[in-house]
C-alpha cells in the first residue's frame, strides 16, 4: 500500500462530490449518489444512538441486580435500541445507501427511475426519525420494538403514539425505495444486461424490493391501528374492549419477519459481489443463487407464525407456520454453500471487505442454524422469550447485516469517496468486530438454554457470569467499530486517490471514474461479457 | 405502455354492466341465503372488480408484468387474510380449555 | 462542460430516460407497484375485519343493518359514474382532444365532491345516533335495543372498522380530487398530448383503484347478512 | 447452586426428550458451521493469489452438487420437523387426572389456586410424580408462564385461558420466570415452583397459612374503608348491595350485562366509572393507590364470600 499522501488533490476532475457546493445542493439534490450520502451520514447518526443504547444495557446487565438504572429506564434503553436500530440502521443502511448508490451504475443508467421520490424517501425517512427521537427525549417508550398490546395500547402511559408515528412515517421511505428499485431494475437496464447477466447485488436489491413493498404496508396499517387504540381507547386489540391481542401479532408479524430478510438479503448480494471480485471467480451456480434470493424473499412471508408458537395461537397453525419456517432455510443453505465453494480454486487475496465478508459467511450460518432450533415446536417452548432468541437474531442482524454491510462500505468506499483507506487499520477493525461480537453473543445462546428471559432489568445470580463476558464482548465490539468510522472520515481527506478499479472487479459501477460523474457515464454502455467475467479467457476478450 | 385506445361504446358498456352488478348485489342482499349471502356479495364484488380492472385499467391490453404485478399483490392479501384466517379457524379445534371467548375467571367452590 | 444530449430533448422526457415510451413505461409500472402496497395497506384492515366478522357476526348484522342502504348504494352508482368519467378523460388526453380531457376531469371531481358529501350526511347521522366509537360511544333507544344482542362491545368494534375504512377511503378520495385539479390546470395549458398523456393515466388508475376499495367496502359493509 | 452451569435441571417427564432433540440441533450447527469454517480457512489457505495477474479459470458451478446440498438440507429439516412436532404434539394436551390448578397473571406477581382453596402468590407447591394442569389467565396486559426446569412456557393472555402441564420428576425448588415483558417490573415477576414428596405436599395443604385468612383481612378493609356506608345489605344505600353478588350477572347503565367475577369487582373499586350497576348514579370514589394489591387481593376474597352465604345455584363447573 503507497503510504497516504498527505496533500489532498488540487483540482479534482469534476464529479459528482464537486459538481455542485453548499448545503442546498445536499438538501435539494436529484442524484442518486448524494442521496445515498444523504442516508449514510443519517444512519450513521442512528447507529451511533442505538449502539450507545446497547453498551448502557450491557453495562447495567454486569450485576444481577442492575448496575446502572432503574427497571423502566432499562425498558425504554431495549425498546428504543431495538427500534432505532431497525427502522433506522438496518432496513435502510444497505438498500437505501449502497443500493441507492450502486444500482442506477450497475444496471448502465444515469439515475433511479424516480429521482423526486427518492429524495421524497429521505425526507420521509427524517421526519419519521425525528417523531422518534422526540419520542425518546420526551420520556422514551417502554413497550419493546414489538409494540405488544394489551401493554402498548392501554397500560403502557410513556410516548407510544409519537413513536407509532415516527415508525408510521419512516416505513412509506422504505416502500418507496423499494418501488423505485423495482421500476428501475424492470425498465432502466442497460442494452445487453439481461436479468442473468446482472451484478447478484442487484437480484437481492430486487427481491428485498419485493419485500419492502410488499410487507412495510401492513406494517404501517398496524402501527396506525394501535395509536387509534392507544388515543380513543377503541377495543381492536384489547381484550377489555372485546379485542384479540393475538390479531396485533399476527398483523406485526407478517411484516417483521420479511423484514429480518429486509435487512440479510442486501448483504447477501454485497457478499456475493465481494467473494467473487477477491476470489476472482464466478460466483459458484450464479443462477441458483439469484433465484434462492427471490425465493427467500417470497417463503419469507409464509413463516410468521413461529414467533406466536407459545402465545395461545392455534396448534394446528403452528404446525403449518413450523412446516414453512423450515423450508425457508433452506435457500439460506445452499447460498452459504454456493459461497464457499466459490472459493475453490479461486485466486483468494484478503483485503478489508474480503475479511467481512468471510466473517459473514461463517456468522450468517451459525445464525441461520440457531433458527432451526426456534422454528422446530418442542425447542421453541423452551427457548422461546429467552436469550437465545435475542442471541440469534444478533448473529444474523449483527454478525450478518452489518457484517455485509461494512464490507459493502469498504468495498465501494474507493468508487464512492474516490480516497482508500488504510487497508491495515481496516483489517485489525475487522478482527476486532468478529472476536467482539462472538464474545458478546455466543454466551447468550448459553443463557437462553438456561433460561434467563430476554427484557430481564434484573436477573437471579446464577447468570452473571456469562453476562459478564457478554458485557466484556459488547464493549470489544463497540470499539470494533468505532474505528472504521475514524480512518474512513480520515480517508476522505487523507487518503491516497483511487483509481477507477482498485481491486479489478468485474460490473459497470467500476467502469466509471472514482468517483463518478454526475451523469454516471458519458455514454450508457452496451454488456456483452457475463457476469463476473474474472477468468483469463473473458479478461483476455474485454 | 397501454397505446390501446378503447371505444368510448366500450366503457359505456362496462359502465351499465357495472350499475346492473350493484343492484344485483343490492338485490340479493334482501333474500336471506344465510352463509351464501357472504358468498353472492363477494362474487359479485370481484366480478365488478374485475371489469373495472380489465376495461377502465386497461390490464386487458397490457403487457404480462403488470398482469403478474397486479396478482402477485391479490396473491399477497389473499396470503395475509388466509394464514390468518388458519389460526382462528383451527384454534379451538384441540380439546383446549373452552371457547376463548369465556372471560370470568373461575369461580370456585 | 458535459457534451450536450445528441438529440434536443423532447418536451417532457427526463434525464434518465432512453425515450418517452420508456419513461411512459416507468409511470404505467411504478403507479401499478404503488397501487399492490395501498392493496397491502387496505388488506391489513380487510383481514383485521375478516377475522372479526368471522368471529362476532351477529353484532356484524346487527351494526350493518344500521347503516342507511340507499345513501351506500347510490355512493358506489356516484363512484363507478367518476370511474366512468375518469376513463373517459384519459382516453381524451389519448387522443389529444384538450376540452374533453378538461370537462371529464371536472365532472370527476363533481362526482367525488357528491360521494364525498354523502359521506359527510352518513357520518353525521352515527354522530346524532352517539355511535361513534372512540369519540362518543353510548346508543340508547332502538339503536341500542339492535345492538344489544350482538354484545355492545363487538358492535363497537364493528363500527370502528366502517369508520376506519370509510374513513381511509374518504381520506384517498380527497388525496385524489386533489390530484385531479392539479391535472385540471396542467390540461388546460395543453400540456398532455398523445405521446405524453402520463400522468393523467396514472391519477387515473390511483382513482379507480379507490373506486375498486369502494366496490368491496359496500357489500362489506352495508350488506351483512341478509336485511330481511 | 452449581458453579458454571451448561444446563438447566431436567425436572420434568419431557424435559430429557426435549434436551435430546436440543442437543442433536446442537450437533448438527456445530458439524455445518465447523464444516463451512474449516472449508473456508483450508481454501483461503489453498488458494490464495499468487502473483497479482493470476487469473484462475472460470468453474460454472455443478448441478449435482447444488441438488446434494439441497437434498441434504431439506431432509435433515424434514426429520427435526417430525420430530419437534411430535413431540410437541404429544405434550400439548394434559393427562387426564392431572392436579388442575388456577393461576392468575397480574401486572408482576403470580396468583395461584389449588383445588383446596390454597391460595399463593409467586409460588406454587406440587407433589412429586403427578401431572399438573395450569389453567391460567391474566388480569391485565399478556404474561408468560416459563419453568426452565421443566422445558414448559405458555403466554397468559387477559380476557382468555391458555393451559400448559407438567409432570415433576424431582424434588426441589426450581425458577418461574415470566418471559413475555409485561411493564416496569417485568423482571421482578419471578417466582418458584417448590416440588415435595407427596406426603409433603398433603400436610402442606392441611397446613394452609397460619393466622387471619385472606376474607379475614378482607372484612378489616372493608369497615376501614367504609364501604358499608353506601353498600347497605338490604340494597336500600346509595351503591347496589354486595350481598351474594360475586359470580351473578349484573344489568349496567349501559344495558351490558356483566358477570360480577374477579376482573369485575377489581375494576369497580379501581375504577368505579368504568361500569355502573343500572338504577345507580356514577358517585363512588376511586380507591386507585390507596389499597396495596395486597389488601385489594383481600377485600376481592372478602366480597367473594360474602357472595357465598347464600346458598348459590352450582353453577356448570368450568375446567
Amino acid at each position: 500500500m503507497s503510504t497516504a499522501t498527505l496533500e489532498p488533490r488540487v483540482h479534482a476532475p469534476r464529479n459528482y462530490l464537486n459538481a455542485d457546493y453548499g448545503i442546498r445542493s445536499w438538501l435539494f439534490t436529484l442524484d442518486h449518489k448524494r442521496i445515498a450520502l444523504l442516508y449514510l451520514v443519517s444512519i450513521t447518526f442512528f447507529f451511533v444512538i442505538g449502539g450507545s443504547f446497547a453498551v448502557l444495557m450491557r453495562i447495567h446487565l454486569t450485576e444481577p441486580q442492575g448496575a446502572l438504572v432503574q427497571p423502566e429506564t432499562y425498558n425504554k434503553l431495549f425498546t428504543l435500541h431495538g427500534i432505532v436500530m431497525i427502522f433506522f440502521f438496518l432496513i435502510p443502511s444497505i438498500p437505501a445507501v449502497l443500493g441507492n448508490f450502486l444500482v442506477p451504475l450497475m444496471i448502465g443508467a444515469r439515475d433511479l427511475a424516480f429521482p423526486r421520490l427518492n429524495l421524497l424517501s429521505w425526507y420521509i425517512f427524517i421526519v419519521g426519525g425525528l417523531f422518534t427521537l422526540y419520542s425518546a427525549i420526551g420520556g422514551g417508550v417502554d413497550t419493546g420494538w414489538t409494540f405488544y398490546t394489551p401493554y402498548s395500547s392501554t397500560y403502557s402511559n410513556t410516548q407510544v403514539t409519537a413513536v407509532a408515528v415516527g415508525v408510521f412515517i419512516t416505513g412509506f421511505s422504505s416502500i418507496l425505495t423499494g418501488l423505485n428499485f423495482i421500476v428501475t431494475i424492470h425498465k432502466m437496464r442497460a442494452p445487453g444486461l439481461t436479468w442473468f447477466r446482472m451484478p447478484l447485488f442487484l437480484w437481492a436489491m430486487y427481491a428485498t424490493s419485493i419485500i419492502m413493498t410488499l410487507g412495510t404496508p401492513v406494517l404501517a396499517i398496524t402501527i396506525f391501528l394501535l395509536a387509534l387504540e392507544h388515543l380513543f381507547h377503541v377495543g381492536i386489540f384489547s381484550p377489555a374492549l372485546g379485542g384479540d391481542p393475538l390479531l396485533f401479532q399476527h398483523l406485526f408479524w407478517f411484516y417483521s419477519h420479511p423484514a429480518v430478510y429486509i435487512m440479510i438479503l442486501p448483504a447477501m448480494g454485497v457478499v456475493s459481489e465481494i467473494i467473487a471480485c477477491f476470489a476472482r471467480k464466478r460466483i459458484f451456480g450464479y443462477k441458483v443463487v439469484g433465484f434462492s434470493s427471490v425465493a427467500i424473499a417470497v417463503l419469507g412471508f409464509l413463516v410468521w407464525g413461529h414467533h406466536m408458537f407459545v402465545t395461545g395461537q392455534s396448534v394446528y397453525a403452528g404446525l403449518i407456520f413450523s412446516l414453512l419456517s423450515f423450508l425457508v432455510a433452506i435457500p439460506s443453505a445452499i447460498k452459504v454453500f454456493n459461497w464457499t465453494s466459490t472459493l475453490y480454486k479461486g485466486s483468494i487475496s484478503y483485503d478489508a471487505p474480503m475479511l467481512y465478508a468471510l466473517g459473514f459467511i461463517g456468522l450468517f450460518t451459525m445464525g441461520g442454524l440457531t433458527g432451526l432450533f426456534l422454528a422446530s415446536l418442542a425447542t421453541d417452548v423452551h427457548l422461546n422469550g429467552t436469550y437465545f432468541i435475542v442471541a440469534h437474531f444478533h448473529y444474523i442482524m449483527v454478525g450478518g447485516a452489518v457484517m455485509g454491510y461494512l464490507g459493502g462500505i469498504h468495498f465501494w468506499w474507493p468508487k464512492i469517496s474516490g480516497r482508500k483507506y488504510p487497508n491495515a487499520w481496516a483489517a485489525l477493525a475487522a478482527a476486532i468486530v468478529f472476536v467482539g461480537f462472538n464474545l458478546t453473543f455466543f454466551p447468550q445462546f448459553i443463557l437462553g438454554y438456561l433460561g434467563m428471559p430476554r427484557r430481564y432489568a434484573f436477573y437471579p445470580a446464577e447468570f452473571q457470569v456469562l453476562n459478564v463476558m457478554s458485557s466484556a464482548g459488547a464493549t470489544i465490539l463497540g470499539v470494533g467499530y468505532l474505528i472504521p468510522l475514524i480512518y474512513l472520515i480520515w480517508s476522505m481527506r487523507y487518503g491516497p486517490v483511487a483509481e477507477p478499479n482498485p481491486w479489478g472487479a468485474t460490473g459497470l459501477e467500476w467502469k466509471t471514474p472514482s468517483p463518478p460523474p454526475t451523469e454516471n457515464f458519458a455514454e450508457i454502455p452496451v454488456v456483452e461479457e457475463e457476469a463476473y467475467a474474472y477468468s483469463a479467457e473473458e479478461t483476455a476478450g474485454a | 405502455m397501454s397505446q390501446h385506445v378503447v371505444r368510448q361504446k366500450t366503457y359505456v358498456f362496462v359502465f351499465l354492466g357495472l350499475i346492473g352488478l350493484t343492484m344485483l348485489t343490492t338485490g340479493v342482499a334482501y333474500i336471506d341465503l344465510g352463509p351464501l349471502n357472504t358468498v353472492a356479495a363477494l362474487v359479485i364484488a370481484f366480478s365488478k372488480m374485475l371489469l373495472v380492472i380489465l376495461f377502465f385499467m386497461h390490464v386487458r391490453y397490457s403487457g404480462g408484468l403488470i398482469r403478474v404485478v397486479l396478482l402477485a399483490g391479490l396473491f399477497w392479501l389473499a396470503l395475509l387474510i388466509g394464514l390468518t384466517m388458519s389460526d382462528y379457524r383451527t384454534r379451538s379445534w384441540t380439546p383446549a380449555p373452552d371457547s376463548w371467548s369465556s372471560t370470568a375467571p373461575p369461580t370456585h367452590p | 462542460m458535459p457534451e450536450v444530449e445528441a438529440h434536443t430533448q423532447p418536451a417532457g422526457l427526463a434525464h434518465q430516460f432512453g425515450d418517452l415510451e420508456q419513461q411512459q413505461g416507468a409511470a404505467t409500472l411504478g403507479i401499478w407497484v404503488f397501487l399492490v402496497t395501498e392493496i397491502m395497506f387496505f388488506g391489513g384492515l380487510f383481514a383485521s375485519y375478516a377475522i372479526y366478522r368471522w368471529l362476532y357476526f351477529a353484532a356484524f348484522e346487527g351494526g350493518s343493518h344500521i347503516l342507511d342502504i340507499r345513501l351506500g348504494a347510490s355512493n358506489t352508482i356516484d363512484l363507478l359514474a367518476s370511474s366512468l368519467t375518469m376513463a373517459l378523460s384519459v382516453r381524451s388526453a389519448q387522443t389529444g382532444n384538450r376540452k374533453a380531457t378538461v370537462a371529464f376531469l371536472i365532472a370527476t371531481v363533481i362526482l367525488g365532491g357528491i360521494f364525498l358529501g354523502i359521506k359527510a350526511v352518513e357520518y353525521d347521522q352515527k354522530f346524532v345516533e352517539h355511535i361513534v366509537p372512540g369519540l362518543d360511544w353510548s346508543p340508547e333507544g332502538n339503536i341500542l335495543a339492535r345492538l344489544a344482542p350482538g354484545g355492545l362491545e363487538h358492535a363497537q368494534i364493528y363500527f370502528f372498522f366502517y369508520f376506519a375504512m370509510t374513513g381511509l377511503h374518504a381520506t384517498h378520495m380527497i388525496v385524489g380530487m386533489g390530484l385531479l385539479l392539479w391535472l385540471v390546470l396542467r390540461a388546460r395549458k395543453g400540456i398532455f398530448t398523445p405521446s405524453y398523456f402520463a400522468p393523467v393515466e396514472v391519477v387515473g388508475l390511483y382513482w379507480h383503484f379507490v373506486d375498486i376499495v369502494w366496490i368491496f367496502l359496500f357489500p362489506l359493509l352495508y350488506l351483512i347478512g341478509g336485511r330481511y | 447452586m452449581h458453579n458454571l452451569p451448561f444446563q438447566p435441571d431436567q425436572a420434568s417427564t419431557i424435559a430429557r426428550s426435549v434436551d435430546s432433540l436440543y442437543f442433536f440441533l446442537t450437533a448438527i450447527t456445530l458439524f455445518f458451521t465447523g464444516l463451512i469454517f474449516l472449508t473456508i480457512f483450508y481454501f483461503m489457505i489453498k488458494y490464495r493469489r499468487r502473483s497479482p495477474d493470476e487469473r484462475p479459470r472460470a468453474i460454472e458451478g455443478s448441478v449435482p452438487l447444488e441438488v446434494l446440498w439441497t437434498a441434504i438440507p431439506t431432509f435433515l429439516v424434514a426429520v427435526v420437523f417430525v420430530w419437534g412436532s411430535t413431540l410437541y404434539f404429544e405434550n400439548s394436551e394434559a393427562p387426564k387426572g392431572s392436579l388442575e390448578i388456577f393461576v392468575t397473571g397480574k401486572q408482576w406477581m403470580w396468583k395461584a389456586q389449588h383445588p383446596e382453596g390454597q391460595r399463593e402468590i409467586n409460588e406454587l407447591h406440587v407433589p412429586l410424580g403427578r401431572p399438573v394442569k395450569l389453567t391460567m389467565t391474566s388480569e391485565d396486559v399478556i404474561h408468560d408462564f416459563f419453568v426452565p426446569a421443566f422445558r414448559v412456557k405458555k403466554d397468559v393472555l387477559p380476557g382468555r385461558y391458555t393451559s400448559l402441564w407438567f409432570e415433576p420428576t424431582q424434588v426441589g425448588t426450581f425458577h418461574l420466570f415470566c418471559a413475555q415483558y409485561c411493564g416496569a417490573f417485568h423482571a421482578g415477576m419471578i417466582g418458584s415452583i417448590v416440588v415435595e414428596e407427596p406426603d409433603a405436599y398433603e400436610s402442606w395443604l392441611a397446613g394452609g397459612t397460619p393466622g387471619e385468612s385472606i376474607e379475614q383481612a378482607g372484612a378489616k378493609i372493608y369497615q376501614q374503608s367504609g364501604c358499608g356506608t353506601c353498600h347497605v345489605d338490604d340494597g336500600t344505600g346509595l351503591g347496589p348491595t354486595l350481598l351474594g353478588l360475586y359470580g351473578q350477572p349484573v344489568h349496567l347503565t349501559t344495558g351490558e350485562t356483566v358477570t360480577a367475577d374477579e376482573a369485575y369487582i377489581r375494576e369497580s373499586i379501581l375504577l368505579p366509572k368504568a361500569k355502573i350497576v343500572a338504577g345507580y348514579s356514577p358517585i363512588m370514589p376511586s380507591f386507585q393507590g390507596q389499597l396495596t394489591e395486597e389488601q385489594l387481593n383481600n377485600l376481592v376474597a372478602y366480597l367473594r364470600a360474602l357472595g357465598k352465604e347464600q346458598p348459590k345455584p352450582k353453577e356448570a363447573g368450568k375446567p
